[in-house]
């Protein structure tokens, strides 16, 4: 298990290949990949900038996988979230999960994302033509989270 | 007693804090407690803290919900629903 | 979209960031990397023979492609499945999708993954130490399968 | 009518054919009866197309059942379920 918040880009596949690698019993790999939208809300994005809280990411990003490991058999997983400033096109997070079986994988991927989404302290600022505004939180997120609920 | 009170993003910017050391007073005991505590420092803490928008809470960097304990040494942390991802 | 059936290895990170560079809107890639495992049904396998049927394998993997278009908001999709001879972690199968939001390339990714299993004609042979045997479908993968029959 | 059959892994494998032209006797109009037909050839081949293995059909690079029309000119495939991914 690797958790890291990090200023620096990443190596997707570099990242796939380690937790790939690293077990032979692993039939399958599954990764997340998000990238900075150039328009949100119907307006142009310049950039943005990515506050976060250091020491409770860093817990929380590890609880998010431990959660995820009480519900689905993981061999490996990997989380990687960039913080400060961005561009357009970014690479701003990834998740990957080896698991011996495919299932596995895509449901403990999708729900890191989710729980990531709506637990882990990251704050997006964006720059539009109007000017800097703080991201708000979409309850499309809430729901996506709360439907994992009874997998606990 | 005295807690350490972290701010983040819209509301590190609105109270122009990032981090305090606070010594309360007695009652305030619960999250609840002390974000009414906070909303009488002024209008733009009562604004926060009182109104309308979402405060979530941490103490020693776990989330939590308002009736949470708040212990003296806690770090308690505010913050606007996270947006990462 | 881009479908691939090829003997050569491929290269995760380049074949997402290619549907990811190619779309600014993609705010998400969801990606799926098979590998071929030391171990099946208790045996160690020493490699495998992958067979397929030429025309109908491509055929097939731009079907799949084209009714997970019909389900979801899919920006770019590449499904890359390798054929010949294989040994142990070596990767088999690529599929990534790139969608604006994450549950469109989550559930078209796991999709693509279900019917290519269960539709697309590929057959594994595997070396054990005793002997080569045909690789049995599995009837949790055709399950997997059913399960989106009601999302048409 | 005149067709082509290909055959693929284990069934390949027992046939010893991986394609061959047939021309089909009047009234072998369906995947269903070409499967009957075809185990008439002798033990090899009953055992493959009357016994309990499935045996998936294509014709034209699409799978089909067994109730499938035949027309003259296809290109009809029997392979065991597929195991790829």
């Amino acid at each position: 298990m690797s958790v890291s918040v990090q200023t620096e880009d990443f190596d997707v596949g570099l990242e796939v290949a380690k937790i790939r690698k690293t077990h032979a019993d692993a039939g399958a790999v599954v990764c997340f990949v998000g990238q900075v939208r150039d328009i949100n809300n119907g307006d142009q994005i310049g950039g943005m900038t990515l506050e976060h809280y250091p020491g409770m990411t860093e817990k929380s990003l590890q609880t998010i996988e431990q959660e995820a490991r009480k519900r689905w058999n993981i061999l490996e997983a990997t989380v990687i979230h960039r913080v400060g400033t961005l561009k357009p096109q970014d690479q701003i997070v990834l998740v990957a999960v080896a698991s011996a079986h495919r299932g596995d994988a895509f449901q403990a991927c999708e729900f890191m994302m989710d729980y990531l989404k709506t637990q882990a302290p990251f704050w997006k600022k964006e720059q539009t033509e109007q000017g800097d505004r703080w991201v708000e939180a979409k309850t499309s997120d809430d729901e996506a989270q709360v439907r994992w609920e009874n997998t606990k | 007693m005295n807690i350490k009170v972290l701010y983040f993003a819209r509301i590190k910017e609105s109270v122009n804090y990032s981090s305090e050391e606070l010594s309360l007073p007695t009652g305030v005991t619960t999250v609840r407690l002390l974000k009414q505590y906070l909303s009488t420092r002024g209008d733009v803490w009562a604004k926060i803290f009182t109104g309308k928008q979402v405060v979530r809470a941490a103490i020693n960097h776990e989330l939590v919900d308002d009736q949470a304990q708040i212990k003296a040494g806690d770090e308690v942390a505010f913050f606007p629903p996270v947006t990462g991802g």
